[in-house]
């Protein structure tokens, strides 16, 4: 429980915030996610009002296809971290289908062989993580910190440490639209609304929360959890992968230190202002796209109101401080929604 | 024993100056009221006893008296001076003790650290380990409990668990003593010893606030009685001022009756079939045969034999030796899956650790392991509630507003979920370990009801317990254990109570 | 793709690589520049990583900036960047490196990075006068950056001199001072070293001087005020100043001329020196006030 | 009167974080962190088989040298975690220091001055983290995170963006020695051998295992909860800036991006690889003591061997992996439980 937000009576583990009476911001408190809606609508009305190209629709547009990538690992990370779980190299995971796949197009492989073969490949990772958490009693963390790690390393090598430019195969999903609307975060929505549906709907997503709840009870109950475990984290290594390949469709090239720890701990970032705890047993997609959101809002704004370049990790840092900090004032735990 | 005279000694304190002042308190959880415009006085050298049925308050009352909750209206008095807004440690430095309903310890320390927590001994500033060590034991030993003081914490049985969150209390001191159904897990030696205990601070001054299930204890032991019903109370007065029967009506507004029902003779074919299952100490060469329809008791002392049964048929733990039929065909052991397979249902003692996730809602735990069965895929609210309606109203299942998190349920109204959570899955032979744990009289008996009705039904029930009462009330055939062994076997029919506890349990009720 | 700014004035987009001191002084070169010129800037930067410069140039355009300036973090993530820019009508100018195909930039501020490496294996070269001797290199982080540097020094050192080993630095002196004390450890009788850059050549010098190399001559790459300063105390040998300041003059210079007339030259050679204890006078100024 | 019977408290089979079995008083007889012990010897070995180098005592003592900095954060770190707090931005705090100090220097400030500024206003910044930890409910890491960020930022904003040498100003403490031990180790092993004996002998580092381990019990106990928080975080900070300090003395100049995520992620790795738990409730000195050592034997190793610089990360992730999993391992087939 110390992972999660210390709670004033633990004997009702999942009702922190109603153990103290919390008088002001009461009234965003039926909200959920209130205090993070109220930073982000903050953060674009102020944006708006200094610098008139951020409410341009192609700006919008920019902002939403940017954070499509980091949406999908947080997608999957939030559906993983519900159920206990932790995957820590997914931007690694990342890096290396970039790579892969920037090398077999360049060799003259087909984009459809292509895909096909990074997303098996990168599924294979996360399914490889899982058996390393799931039959060893090694903490997730640590050991997803190693694989990163050890992805990065392999990233390198797939590269050989040169860029690798694909051209402009793949480019359709990486810069055109459909009906205006860019290819790649039609992707991540049609990602997070799957993920969030599963959560919501399927017995598959509230095993996840069972088994992040109390692995105990989950298994006693019927639930194959290694099996549930696994899935879970070939599905975060595919999408992954995924997110791989976008990164790559939109960058045309995969360099070295593409994607890697940076995606990673933004997507982290998203996703844990988003109000997953990262013990486990309690989630929300929603949750997470507000926070994905809002930092690209931010990014966007820091670049339109010219922040100077220094200022720009302060700013991001006391944003997510505060929307953090709001947020926790007003947030009411139900049964994982 | 004699509590009756004994409850002489709580009147000779001094009525007009209360220790502890509680008037028109409530308090609620997300805008539903669990306490309404509550009053209590507690006096010096008294023992006040609280109870009501589940979800009723008590729990809530004793922990805004504690200070872990904060009260929305109304004011506490502590010798005179308006103390509204306790803090736990605010509490604590006033003298306020408390044993919570749930066990609290910090299971990666020692024995030792627990008790002594927040006040180690000290010798140059370092922790100064012997006296540590002694100090609690001299804790423990003043309550008559051998435990190594040097164990983990987490090693501990529930039952150890209370007792030495008992003695942390004791050992601290203070002049308020709350205990929320301290008995509710103890075997019988244990709980006579905190009884005694409890009399013994009693007569030293202590106000203690007792809260249980047990009319007949708390008959026995309180020398005033406050009864609460959804929150509010409903009667206060002296303890001698009530009978049992009141009592029970007054807590539950109605008149409750459990007798022994006529079930139909059990079925000749085996049900569940146990033979030669060895674990380590804690259980050895345990053999049992319980027949379809039958309720077969497994009574011993607590933390014996009985205790490991849950980790053992459920497939969490693989014993050393031994074999498990159901319905005539062997079940490998060690393997969950198997043991679900089979039609066996495993009902834990430990609701919080092994029976429920506190964070999902009421519905889905009820629904958890049924769900899983029928290998549903979709789940949606307004159908998975319709399903679990029923469930709710023949367990009784009372909660504040609509379908909160179960972890927000009171202590007894989670043991109703737990037990409506396995046995509406057409069992084969089932496992009960402890099934009435912190259970209120009401609903004792309409589980004792339902367990009738399901060796009715044709299943073969063994059940886990220390409870002669439960044994006696439920049971066709109740087996003794003893340090692991199986040391007698009575027909239920061929014994009384009396003659089962004295060469059962040896430990003589009061 | 004129007349962002709403005065008409031109404005340049500036989207800088990194926050080490090279893209510092890039940056200040570039605003100073710009204001002389009378053209309005807007910056960004990159954080070395090739999504957010994809980002900050998609912002620019947003913006619809006369022209960009682009010092990228990597040489093959600019070809998703000249697409951008490309389809938006937005000429984009390079700093640093080029791409191999012009047509679809407005021009590039080049350093030879390979050159850089062969002039300081060139002073090796002179300096250890036909002797056999021991190498090592510092490179900087895995990437075309340090491989083009590096590449170039090995490519252009005398059979004479052995390179005995080759470790990353990361750009980052902890690391690079861990790597050379390691280095030393495993190589006691080695004579040069050549460092990707200054940051790390001080923190080498350190590592090799704590291990009683003192006579470990380093050459390195910058030409930072400190830099000039070590070579004229002799802690460093030789630095090849690729001035920052030069760059940023030459990018807004040459992006504002090639807007006014497309068919100037588009390739600047950025000027290098190679500056020795001799001539330590003619380093150019590396970094503006 | 009815007598009740126990459950087997699920502690005892395999119940997860504080219960998780941990080699303890109950375990004698069997080493702790035998796998890492293991792993550690085996590295060494094979390098000093395969670069005769690897065993001279000056390169032994560059390694503990190397290592000394990152000793320091997982120091204060292993004693965090173990209170159930994280600080993601120690590392931060640090490149914070180092940026200021070396301002200060530069500008002529004494030494003296200098450090006991500097020291104040890590242990200043330590302290914010605690209070927005203990005063709002936002989990440790969220916060931290927000806070790494933003401290990144600061130190850029007081570099400027350049590096900035302090001459040989604190190069005694950097670079020279005591009776052949470098200073720098010598700072380490003071700290590490504190933290130890504060753990494990006194009322403030019982009370940190208890508040890991259950801050509830904690609090009924009357430890005071949020002040033992605030020292803890305070704590951190001050020795994230003694890191700060060695860092800068060692390099004898602050560059942009010194210390920061690399140096934390290198702290965190090498704690919790030394079987602290992330949930709080366990956590062993000598446990990070090894997993900072095993990581600078690592990167001294691939030097000496001629890595190729590919394969190096590559080789560290597959070391740690390893690692982590033989030492799960030795923990499992420990007797009893
Ligand atoms: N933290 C909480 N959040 C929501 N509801 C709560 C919370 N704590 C208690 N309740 C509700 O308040 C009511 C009173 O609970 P309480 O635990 O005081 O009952 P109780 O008298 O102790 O019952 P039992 O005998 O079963 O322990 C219950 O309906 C319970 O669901
Ligand atoms: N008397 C006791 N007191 C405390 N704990 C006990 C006692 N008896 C058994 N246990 C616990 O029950 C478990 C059973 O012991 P043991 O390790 O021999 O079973 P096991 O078959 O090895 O368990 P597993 O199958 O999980 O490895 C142990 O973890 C031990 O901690
Ligand atoms: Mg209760
Ligand atoms: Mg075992």
């Amino acid at each position: 429980m110390s992972l999660k937000s210390p709670s004033v009576a633990p004997d009702r583990a999942t009702a922190p915030a109603t153990a103290r009476p919390r008088p002001s911001l009461s009234s965003l408190g039926r909200i959920p996610h209130g205090g993070l809606i109220a930073v982000l609508i903050l953060m674009i009305v102020f944006t708006a009002l200094r610098a008139d190209s951020f409410t341009t629709s192609q700006n919008l547009l920019n902002i939403l296809r940017q954070i499509s990538v980091t949406a999908v690992i947080a997608g999957g990370l939030t559906l993983l971290m519900t159920a206990g779980g932790m995957d820590f190299s997914m931007g690694s995971n990342a890096a290396v289908t970039t790579a892969v796949a920037a090398q077999l197009l360049s060799h003259g492989q087909s984009t459809t062989v292509t895909v096909i073969a990074t997303l098996l490949l990168a599924t294979l990772i996360g399914l490889v993580n899982g058996l390393v958490v799931t039959f060893t009693r090694v903490a997730p963390f640590v050991a997803t910190l190693a694989t990163a790690m050890l992805l990065d390393g392999v990233a390198l090598l797939v590269l050989n440490g040169m860029s690798i430019s694909i051209g402009d195969r793949m480019s359709a999903l990486g810069n055109s639209k459909l009906l205006g609307i860019p290819w790649l975060l039609i992707v991540a929505v049609v990602v997070l609304v799957a993920v969030g549906l599963a959560m919501r709907f399927t017995t598959f997503g509230r095993d996840a929360f069972a088994m992040g709840g109390n692995e105990h009870v989950a298994r006693l109950s019927g639930i194959n959890v290694p099996a549930r475990k696994l899935a879970l984290y070939a599905l975060a290594g595919g999408l992954s992968g995924l997110a791989g390949l976008m990164l790559l469709s939109r960058l045309g090239a995969s360099a070295p230190n593409t994607g890697g720890l940076q995606l990673q701990l933004t997507a982290v970032a998203a996703v844990v202002i988003g109000g997953t705890l990262l013990a486990g047993g309690h989630g929300t997609i929603p949750g997470t796209v507000l926070g994905v959101i809002l930092l690209g809002v931010v990014a966007n704004a820091l670049n339109l109101l010219q922040v100077n370049s220094y200022y720009q990790p302060v700013v991001t840092g006391a944003v997510l401080l505060v929307a953090a900090v709001v947020n926790e004032f007003n947030r009411r735990s139900g049964p994982g929604h | 024993m004699t509590g009756r005279t004994e409850t002489g000694t709580g009147h000779g304190a001094d009525r007009s100056a209360p220790l502890v002042r509680v008037r028109g308190v409530t308090k609620g959880f997300g805008g539903v009221a669990a306490l309404k415009d509550v009053d209590l006085d507690l006096y010096p050298g008294e023992i006040h006893a609280l109870m009501g049925m589940n979800g009723a308050g008590k729990s809530t009352l004793v922990q805004v008296l504690s200070g872990v909750h904060q009260a929305d209206g109304g004011s506490i008095g502590v010798d005179g001076h308006d103390r509204s807004g306790l803090t736990v440690r605010k509490a604590r430095h006033l003298g306020i003790a408390f044993v919570p309903q749930r066990r609290e310890l910090v299971m990666g320390l020692s024995v030792a650290e627990n008790i002594m927590l927040g006040d180690l001994p000290r010798r140059g500033g370092f922790v100064s380990r012997p006296q540590m060590l002694s100090r609690a034991r001299e804790a423990l030993a003043g309550l008559g409990i051998e435990i190594d003081v040097r164990r983990t914490a987490g090693e501990l049985t529930v039952a150890e668990q209370t007792m030495v969150e008992v003695a942390r209390e004791v050992r601290r001191g203070g002049r308020v003593l709350i205990l929320d159904e301290p008995t509710a897990c103890l075997g019988a030696e244990a709980a006579g010893r905190i009884r005694t205990l409890v009399r013994r601070l009693r007569d030293e001054g202590v106000a203690v606030v007792y809260i249980s299930h047990y009319i007949d204890e708390v008959l026995g032991l309180a020398d005033r009685v406050t009864v609460l019903r959804d929150g509010r109370v409903v009667r206060s007065a002296p303890a001698d001022g009530f009978d049992a029967g009141e009592l029970v009506r007054a807590m539950a507004g109605r008149d409750v009756v459990s007798h022994r029902p006529e079930r139909p003779a059990p079925a000749d074919e085996i049900g569940l079939a146990i033979r030669g299952l060895t674990h380590g100490r804690s259980i050895r060469d345990f053999t049992a045969q319980v027949r379809k329809g039958e309720v077969v008791a497994v009574l011993g002392p607590a933390g014996d034999a009985q205790s490991y049964l849950f980790d053992l048929l459920s497939g969490r733990r693989r014993p050393l030796s031994g074999e498990l039929h159901v319905d005539a065909t062997p079940v490998p052991m060690g393997r969950v899956p198997a043991s679900l397979g089979s039609g066996l249902r495993c009902v834990t003692g430990d609701r919080r650790a092994l029976g429920l996730v506190p964070g999902l809602s009421v519905d889905e735990n009820l629904m958890l392991a049924d769900d899983r069965f029928h290998r549903r895929r979709l789940h949606r609210r307004g159908e998975l509630a319709r399903r679990s309606a029923a469930r709710r109203k023949d367990y009784g299942v009372v909660t504040l507003g609509g379908d909160p998190p179960v972890g927000s349920l009171s202590g007894g109204n989670q043991q109703k979920v737990l037990l409506a959570k396995w046995l509406e899955t057409a069992p084969t032979a089932c496992f009960l370990e402890d099934p009435t744990n912190g259970v209120d009289v009401a609903a004792v008996a309409d589980i004792h009801t339902l367990i009738d009705a399901l060796a009715a039904r044709g299943v073969a029930v063994l059940l886990a317990s220390s409870s002669a009462e439960e044994a006696m009330r439920l049971a066709d055939r109740i087996l003794v254990v003893r340090a692991g062994r199986t040391v007698a076997e009575y027909d239920t029919t061929a014994i009384t109570r009396d003659e089962l506890v004295a060469t059962a349990l040896g430990g003589a009720p009061q | 793709a004129d007349g962002g700014s709403g005065d008409g004035a031109t404005s340049l987009g500036f989207v800088n690589g990194a926050n080490t001191h090279f893209h510092t002084c890039l940056l200040k070169a570039v605003e100073q520049t710009a204001e002389v010129k009378g053209a309005k800037l807007y910056s960004a930067n990159s954080k070395q990583d090739a999504g957010t410069e994809l980002s900050n140039i998609e912002d620019m355009i947003a913006r619809n900036v006369s022209a960009l300036i682009v010092q990228t973090v990597n040489v093959d993530a600019l070809e998703g960047d000249i697409t951008k820019a490309k389809n938006a009508g937005i000429p984009i100018y390079l700093t640093s490196v080029a791409t191999d195909d012009l047509s679809d930039i407005l021009g590039a501020a080049v350093v030879d990075l390979k050159k850089v490496g062969a002039m300081d294996a060139g002073w090796i070269e002179k300096d250890a006068a036909g002797k056999q001797v021991q190498v090592g290199v510092v490179a900087g982080a895995p990437g075309a950056a340090s491989d083009l540097l590096v590449g170039g020094f090995k490519a252009a050192l005398p059979a004479t001199a052995k390179v005995v080993a080759n470790q990353p630095g990361m750009f980052n002196p902890a690391k690079a001072q861990d790597v050379a004390e390691n280095m030393i450890q495993a190589h006691p009788d080695l004579d040069y070293a050549f460092v990707a850059n200054e940051e790390m050549a001080f923190a080498v010098r350190k590592a090799f001087d704590a291990a009683g190399a003192e006579d470990v001559k380093i050459v390195s790459v910058n030409g930072t005020e400190e830099g000039i300063a070590a070579v004229q105390a002799g802690t460093l040998s030789a630095t090849v100043a690729n001035s920052a300041m030069t760059i940023g003059q030459t990018a807004v210079e040459k992006a504002l001329a090639l807007l006014a007339d497309k068919n100037g030259d588009k390739i600047s050679n950025v000027p290098l020196t190679l500056v020795t204890k001799d001539n330590v006078a003619q380093a150019p100024q590396y970094c503006p006030k």
